[in-house]
């Protein structure tokens, strides 16, 4: 099979040809090709179209820093739009779509805008579309949004999973060209931890893409030589096709390892990509350099790119753009181009050379001190205009033209931290500056040092200053002799023009818009940026930020430093969201707890609801029942008119032990502790310093020196640091010592009359539940079931006779299935959340919805609890005038006028007779819930002096719901309020 | 941001709680004259300096000990690292 | 010069010769009646409307770098006015109003989009207090609707429902919020107020305040001495080391929040949307990218770039809210300093300073709050007393307790 | 004898054993496990006797000391964990209140935490995809307190090729997923 535009040689793999299809034409190419180097070997130059003008273009480099030749990459779920051709490695049956285009890339109909480009100058929309302001989102928005944008997401689910991992290491050398390979082999031959990461598939840098020899054989082939010399030392890692995305603080970089992304789908149960975390004692960084352009007339069309690119094409991948070319150049590197495609049997037609003493060549035609002022050529360059150094033009017919302005160094990761490159004269580029993220060290072209033999060498002296510098002895290998090139370079950015020549060419912001921005007073270079979209597009600017800097500071009339450098930010190129979520998304997104009796609940067929990151039952549906209601209904009178099973092991606890273990509860909560009898339960609120609740519970003195705390389910966590803050930092030598025993115990509610009578079936012999021998707020350690050692806590949040029975949470699941086999006999039944919460709000009871962060002990109507004869936290600031207003909200009960009416939690109170407004606000409902027992709804809420106000009628308002209505202030303890029941 | 745990080493930021400046060890005598006054400005005034920071962590997934951070508001460079339990001990709390 | 459609068309015929500066880059001049300290946002609209509203004159714009280079620029550009307290709402509700009608009076297009925002809701308690926050705007004359979860799948029927690790309920949906095109509104308030006599001075950093006896003479800045009769600090991220000057400690941390910038898409998000079991907020700009963020790093910084962990924290969330997502990549992310006061409210109001004025502790919420921070700020600078609907901002609400906690997080400035 | 049957932390009657490629996971609920936390003026005494207990040394910061029929890992400053096995040793806790006496606050700990035996070839690839650890480095008879997708752990090191791991016992699930789903990725 021979392609129209293959050459012989390269780096690919002739013995797999590989079949794919772009835009409906199939194509063949070789494993080691890109999907644009396959392209261009098949003849076809126009991948893409730009952004604003919709302009064709084609490829302009070999790399991340493309710009152009941007494609929906795969179909279907696995689509990935925006994928850069020049970096996506073919696989066979790849199939890719252009995009941005309307009907096809050959004729995309809104190219009509690049006819009109004179009304889409820089910043045009920020100075139309105004009037009249109600067609900003009507009119205009939807036409510029629908033609804006680039690629289309699939809208499907991704199919595919993500890593997330850890590496560490001494040295993390980023970019295995010739510069990172002489690192790691110094590095890593000297016993240092070595990570090296390099984007490509193929590790080598620029010796893949050149012809110079090293070390008497060809650069590639060195290269591979030297990553079969790393692969075979131990503490050595070498990772291609990874991306070092980001530098951050101490040490720690992002590095994208794209572990599937060539092939057609990963393997089972293998991720698309890897975000590795890498924590490095030292980096070095061999980023390389990218060639910038130079600006022109008409300077986008496809087969105009880099003339780096133009040589990397043909000695890497054995392909051409086209059989004719010309090279356009300021320095001595373009000619460099000129010589690698003549030896590969292309046509070097001219090398226009802007500088007039310029080198010349047998081997082609040289214009020294001449420039291109046009192209030709509607999809695909066709020919060029070159003014002649002496006057006069010149038309050359050519299909490709290579473009050389000078390198760039890859500065973008010195960046990171906030460093700026500094001005190098000599280079006419920037290049690291002494303000490094620390740690960090450059070497080779990325520091500037552009010939094989300087990249190698800074390479090996970079590794050996961080070995010394982490005192690892180097046992340096001997480097290979290279080219040692200098560099020369007479800085020309652009031929000037009044029509237009392209700066960022994704984004279409050519030299004039530079101008305008500069004309309109833009001139800060964070304002041209924003101003013309420079830089903004997917490619970060990496080809445009020099130039168009270069034209503003010749348009202002400053040197280049002057006008300043934009700030380079992470990641270093366009990186998939998937991989930083890894595999936290759908239900794994977060750790899923579990309650002890959570099996069981599931053979019950409980619906259950989280409550944090656990799951609880929230009811348990009989047959028969078809809504909620019922179902809960069931469990609250059964559980008041019998007994009921709960369990409540989410909530959180807290051994506190210590001989200053009471002392330290009586400085954490607001109420006493120190008296607390052994044996003895006690209501505990926390404050926090700022005088708010912070949460409630309850200490259970099992003795002397050793307490019990429960925490809320939600608060668990943020209350045990609190309780090491205290006992840490707050009162250092008091003997305290926490740990947290959530999920040691499997706790269950055991609620109603019958509770006491159920109990007395499963604890041993000699442990007396009377209520004489263990009266509310009573606890103990006892045995059950013939010997398991449990805690019995009579404590009640339903208002009923209660226990809480606590055993150790492997027989959880045991004891609930003996609770309610025991219990069989009573008709008891198994509670949830939701009957849970209806019991609690008709005792008064409160929870996250009341403890708000916002509310005070008064307010809960609890005010009398904060201690005023010791220090606890939050006492102190609770006195504050605007916690204590006379008429502060207060916790009340509402219950409706009209039996029928809902009170919904969120509503608003009102007086009645006063407008319905803010200003005239009295209070809100936190809880609401039906109650079963009292026939109707009922609420909990705050309201301004709302203990004075029990009787009153007001008016609850919830417009967001268009209910208004008449409620009753009501104690809130709906439900036994003297308390004879859960004291029975 | 890497943490060197002055027991453990160095451990990865992200193991740990961020509570804020330092100045939060030294909790005002609640019986003071001017107490009220004392525990306002405790609880809401913070040195906020662009510049070295002693600030309080929390290394709840380690070995949960409070610690006192000496470090760089403008660069995030970590000079001091102390357990807090020290530090309020020096400060007198041990009563 | 007025910007119009047929002022464009003109200059497009005529090569854009006419147009001419946004606004002046003038000397500082020996003294001004009211100096602002600080080009953002807020420091420009204050400006404008000292001119425009309260027919102030000798009025500079101290700025040290390029305006527009804080948090104006740097942010999410969310416009909503979706809050609970009686002390905010009133006040994000007259800023939305201002929005609504800001191009107009700028005559400059900041492409002010009121595409809605919903937020969603994933559990009984957080449905219950949304309902009370959209109570409490629809009380205060604002907007607010609740939404079934079939009403947002409507909106965004690529949401992850059927495997959400917290179940999506539904959400609270704010029609009238939207989003703005950021730089923009700098520099429509430069532009605005340069027309009505303003000086906005770049590059010029205030370094200390002249201080007779209690009361205000001038500014120290890079550029030399400036005097003033009346000066306000309006430079959140920078408040405590500005106000530190006059010998002022705030209750006020700054940090560090990280915001994203996705490659440009093809329409996908129609407004904005927020996940409620975590903290992320997420919509698409009219060039296509998607733009969103989360929380604070979560440490006092100065420092605008942040850390890894929260970068993966925000892409988890975005990842649970739309598995297709996956595919698309993050092009860019910065980092802006965050003034985190102890409520999480701002602070308008004047100091122990004669003439002496501050505006700062704007939390996450301070672009949304541009023209009205700068009206209410321009009404406390112009008249000594507070705006009606900025009462409750006052420096020492601390001492009495009367904080406006919309988050109940009390005085942690990092959980705000 | 008490006559409730105990459940595995993954739910079982019986442990559950995964296995891909050379490496195994197995869920092992043999551990009874109990902390001790040296009292107040008491550290070296506590240190001693928790010595005295593993027949050694009590052990230093990250580490773990092996011995029958008690071993014991570091938690925090003046703060071990101890285990033993659970047949034997169900009384863990009280055994260990009576033999440290005042100078130790001791907590049963055996059912809050689920353990996990991950063994065979390849353990550092699977763990470098599950937590911050620098695995490669970490010795044997290492105890690191690390985080595995929001799950607090402690990773022992007991050889070079086998880590016992624990974790809050409610999350088990969640955690065998993730110990899975990484050695699916990494071997």
């Amino acid at each position: 099979m021979s392609l129209q535009n293959r050459l012989d040689g390269g780096l690919i793999d002739r013995s797999e040809t590989w079949s794919f299809r772009f835009d409906n034409k199939y194509y063949k190419g070789h494993k080691g090709d890109t999907l644009a180097s396959a392209l261009l070997a098949n003849g076809v130059r126009l991948m893409g179209r730009s952004f604003k003008y919709h302009r064709p273009r084609g490829p302009m480099t070999t790399g991340s820093e493309e710009p152009n030749a941007i494609v929906e990459l795969r179909e279907g779920a696995r689509k990935e739009p925006n994928t850069r051709a020049t970096t996506i490695e073919l696989y066979d049956g790849l199939r890719a779509n252009s995009q941005n285009r309307w009907p096809s890339l050959n004729f995309d109909a809104m190219a009509v805008n690049d006819l009109l480009s004179n009304f889409f100058a820089a910043g045009f929309y920020y100075k139309t579309f105004m009037w009249p302001a109600a067609f900003w989102e009507k009119v205009y928005e939807p036409i510029i949004r629908r033609a804006a944008g680039l690629g289309s997401l699939s809208l499907q689910d991704d199919p595919d999973g993500y890593d997330k991992g850890f590496l560490h290491c001494d040295l993390l050398i980023i970019g295995g060209g010739p510069a990172g390979l002489a690192a790691a082999l110094t590095a890593g031959e000297s016993g240092a931890r070595v990570v090296l990461c390099d984007e490509d598939f193929l590790v080598g840098g620029r010796l893949n893409l050149e012809t110079y020899e090293v070390g008497g054989m060809a650069g590639a082939a060195w290269a591979a030589e030297t990553v079969a010399r790393l692969q075979a030392l131990p503490n050595v890692r070498v990772m291609p096709r990874t991306t070092v995305i980001g530098a951050f603080d101490h040490g720690i970089y992002g590095a994208v390892e794209r572990v599937s992304d060539h092939l057609a789908v990963p393997e089972d149960g293998k991720p698309r990509q890897i975000l590795w975390r890498i924590t490095s004692k030292r980096a070095l960084l061999c980023a390389g350099a990218i060639e910038r352009p130079i600006v022109f007339e008409n300077n986008d069309r496809p087969g105009i790119m880099q003339a780096s690119a133009l040589r990397a094409y043909a000695n890497r991948w054995a392909t051409t753009p086209a059989q004719q070319v010309a090279i356009f150049t300021n320095n001595d590197d373009g000619h460099r181009t000129a010589y690698d495609l003549v030896a590969k049997g292309v046509k070097v037609v001219s090398v226009i050379d802007t500088r007039t003493d310029a080198p010349t060549s047998s081997e082609y035609d040289v214009i020294a001190g001449g420039v291109i002022d046009q192209t030709w050529g509607r999809l695909g360059l066709s020919q060029i205009e070159v003014k002649m150094p002496k006057g006069g033009t010149r038309r050359i017919k050519c299909g490709a033209l290579g473009v050389s302005g000078g390198w760039n160094p890859n500065v973008h990761l010195t960046c990171h931290q906030g460093g700026r490159p500094t001005w190098n004269n000599a280079l006419a580029a920037f290049v690291p500056s002494g303000t490094l993220p620390p740690g960090m060290t450059v070497a080779g072209a990325a520091n500037g040092i552009f010939s094989t033999h300087g990249a190698l060498q800074s390479g090996a002296d970079g590794a050996k200053a961080i070995l010394a510098d982490l005192a690892i002895k180097a046992s340096a290998p001997a480097l290979p002799e290279a080219e040692d090139t200098p560099v020369k370079i007479t800085p020309f950015w652009h031929v000037k023009t009044a029509k237009r020549a392209w700066v960022d060419q994704q984004n279409d912001v050519t030299a004039k818009d530079i101008k305008l921005a500069h004309q309109e007073n833009y001139v800060s270079v964070e304002h041209l940026k924003r101003y013309t979209t420079l830089g903004m597009a997917t490619d970060q600017g990496k080809t445009s930020n020099t130039a168009g800097l270069a034209i503003m500071a010749e348009v202002a009339g400053k040197a280049i430093p002057e006008v300043g450098t934009t700030m380079f930010r992470p990641p270093y190129t366009p990186t998939a969201m998937g991989v930083y979520a890894g595999r936290a998304w759908g239900m794994e997104m977060r750790p899923t707890r579990l309650t002890p009796s959570h099996k069981w609940a599931e053979e019950q067929g409980a619906v259950f609801t989280e409550a944090g990151l656990w799951l609880r039952a929230q009811w348990y549906p009989k047959p028969g029942e078809t809504h909620w209601r019922q179902s809960c209904d069931r469990e609250v009178i059964q559980t008041r008119k019998s007994v009921g099973i709960c369990d409540v092991t989410s909530l959180g606890k807290i051994d506190v032990q210590g001989a200053d273990a009471a002392a330290f509860l009586n400085t954490v909560y607001c109420n006493g502790f120190a008296k607390l009898p052994v044996g003895k339960v006690r209501y505990g609120l926390m404050l926090r310093e700022d005088g708010i609740v912070m949460d409630d519970g309850t200490a259970a003195r099992l003795a002397e020196n050793h307490f019990v705390v429960t925490t809320t389910t939600a608060k668990a966590v943020e209350v045990y640091r609190h309780l090491e803050f205290v006992r840490q930092c707050l009162c250092p030598d008091k003997d305290v010592h926490l740990i947290s025993t959530t999920d040691a115990w499997a706790q269950f509610s055991v609620a109603g009359p019958n509770s006491r009578k159920l109990l007395e079936k499963i604890v041993d012999d000699g442990v007396n539940l009377s209520n004489e021998a263990f009266p509310f707020m009573a606890c103990a350690e006892i045995t059950i079931c013939g010997g398991l050692r449990a805690r019995l806590f009579r404590i009640s949040f339903s208002g009923e006779l209660a226990y809480e029975i606590a055993v150790p949470t492997r027989y959880g699941d045991a004891l609930v299935r003996r609770l309610m086999q025991a219990g069989a006999e009573f008709d008891v039944v198994p509670y949830g959340l939701e009957a849970l919460n209806v019991m609690r709000i008709e005792k008064g009871h409160v929870t996250g919805n009341e403890l708000n962060g916002t509310t005070t002990a008064l307010n809960l109507g609890m005010g009398r609890m904060v201690s005023k004869a010791k220090d606890s936290i939050g006492s102190t600031l609770s006195e504050r005038p605007g916690l204590n207003e006379p008429d502060a909200l207060k916790l009340v009960g509402l219950r409706p006028v009209n039996k029928d009416h809902m009170v919904p939690a969120g509503a608003h109170l009102m007086s009645k007779g006063t407008k319905v407004d803010a200003v005239h606000g009295q209070g809100y409902v936190t809880s609401a819930c039906y109650s079963p027992n009292l026939g109707c709804h009922i609420a909990l809420g705050f309201l301004k002096s709302g203990d004075t106000r029990i009787g009153e009628t007001i008016r609850l308002v919830s417009p967001l719901m268009g209910v208004d209505h008449e409620v009753e202030v009501v104690s809130p303890n709906f439900f036994d309020p003297e308390g004879e029941r859960l004291r029975a | 941001m890497i943490i060197n745990h002055p027991l453990l080493g160095p451990r990865d930021s992200s193991e740990f709680v961020y509570l804020g400046d330092a100045r939060l060890l030294n909790r005002p005598d609640w019986q003071a004259d001017n107490a009220l006054e004392q525990f306002i400005d405790y609880g809401h005034t913070r040195e906020n300096p662009a510049g070295l920071h002693r600030e309080l962590w929390y290394h709840e997934q380690g070995d949960r000990s409070w610690l006192v951070v000496t470090r760089n508001t403008v660069t995030h460079e970590i000079t001091q690292v102390e357990l807090a339990r020290d530090v309020a001990r020096t400060g007198g709390r041990s009563k | 010069m007025r910007y119009s459609g047929f002022r464009v068309i003109k200059e497009a015929l005529t090569g854009h010769r006419g147009w001419g500066p946004a606004w002046r880059d003038p000397d500082p001049k020996p003294e001004y009646d009211y100096i602002i300290i600080g080009g953002g946002g807020h420091g420009l609209a204050t400006a404008y409307y000292l001119a425009k509203e309260y027919k102030q004159s000798r009025i500079a714009v101290l700025e040290k770098g390029w305006i527009g280079s804080g948090n104006v620029g740097r942010n999410t550009t969310i416009v909503r006015s979706n809050y609970l307290l009686d002390g905010n709402e009133p006040f994000y509700e007259f800023s939305l109003k201002l929005w609504e009608g800001l191009e107009q009076d700028l005559n400059y297009n900041a492409m002010m989009s009121q595409r809605g925002i919903i937020n969603l809701m994933h559990s009984d308690a957080q449905r219950d207090a949304y309902i009370r926050r959209g109570n409490a705007m629809i009380l205060n004359g604002a907007d607010a609707q609740l939404l079934d979860q079939k009403q947002v799948l409507e909106k965004y029927p690529f949401l992850n429902v059927k495997s959400a690790r917290f179940p999506v309920m539904g959400g609270l949906l704010q029609a009238r919020a939207g989003t703005a095109r950021h730089d923009a509104v700098a520099w429509g308030y430069a532009r605005a107020a340069d027309q009505r006599g303003v000086d906005i001075i770049q590059n010029c950093e205030v370094t200390g305040f002249r201080i007779e006896g209690s009361r205000i003479r001038g500014v120290e800045t890079s550029r030399g001495y400036i005097g003033a009769k009346k000066v306000g600090a309006c430079v959140a991220g920078s408040s405590s080391k500005v106000m530190a000057y006059a010998g002022m400690h705030l209750p006020i941390e700054s940090h560090v929040l990280q915001a994203f910038v996705t490659e440009g898409l093809k329409p996908v998000l129609p407004g904005v949307i927020t996940y409620g079991a975590g903290h992320f907020y997420c919509s698409q700009s009219d060039k296509g990218g998607l733009v969103f963020g989360g929380n604070i790093d979560g440490y006092n910084s100065y420092a605008q770039r942040g850390n890894l962990p929260m970068v993966e924290d925000v892409m988890e969330e975005a990842i649970a809210m739309f598995p297709m997502l996956g595919r698309a990549r993050l092009l860019r992310s910065w980092g802006g300093i965050m003034d985190m006061s102890m409520d999480g409210t701002p602070i308008i109001d004047k100091t122990h300073i004669d003439g002496l004025y501050f505006n700062g502790g704007w939390c996450y919420g301070g672009f949304k709050a541009t023209p009205a921070s700068g009206f209410v700020y321009a009404h406390l600078l112009a008249t000594d007393t507070p705006h009606d609907t900025a009462t409750a901002f006052r420096l020492d609400r601390f001492h009495t307790g009367h904080m406006i906690d919309e988050k109940g997080m009390g005085n942690q400035p990092n959980l705000h | 004898m008490h006559d409730l049957a105990p459940l595995c932390a993954l739910g079982g009657t019986a442990p559950h054993i995964d296995q891909v490629a050379g490496v195994t996971l197995t869920e092992n609920p043999g551990h009874a496990l109990a902390s001790v936390s040296a009292r107040l003026g008491q550290e070296i005494a506590c240190a001693e006797h928790l010595g005295t207990v593993l027949g050694g040394k009590a052990p230093g910061v990250g580490t773990w000391v092996r011995s029958e029929p008690m071993s014991a890992f570091w938690m925090g400053q003046d703060q071990w964990m101890v285990t033993a096995p659970f047949d034997t040793h169900e009384d863990l806790a009280a055994q260990l209140t009576t033999r440290f006496g005042i100078t130790a606050a001791i907590t049963e700990q055996t059912d809050a935490w689920v353990s996990f035996d991950m063994r065979g070839d390849g353990v550092e690839r699977v763990m470098q995809l599950c937590a911050n650890i620098d695995i490669e480095t970490t010795p044997v008879e290492a105890a690191v307190r690390s985080v595995i997708h929001y799950m607090g752990v402690y990773v022992l090191r007991s050889a070079p090729d086998a880590l016992t791991i624990f974790s809050a016992r409610s999350s088990a699930k969640s955690l065998h997923h993730a110990l899975l789903t990484a050695m699916r990725s990494a071997l």
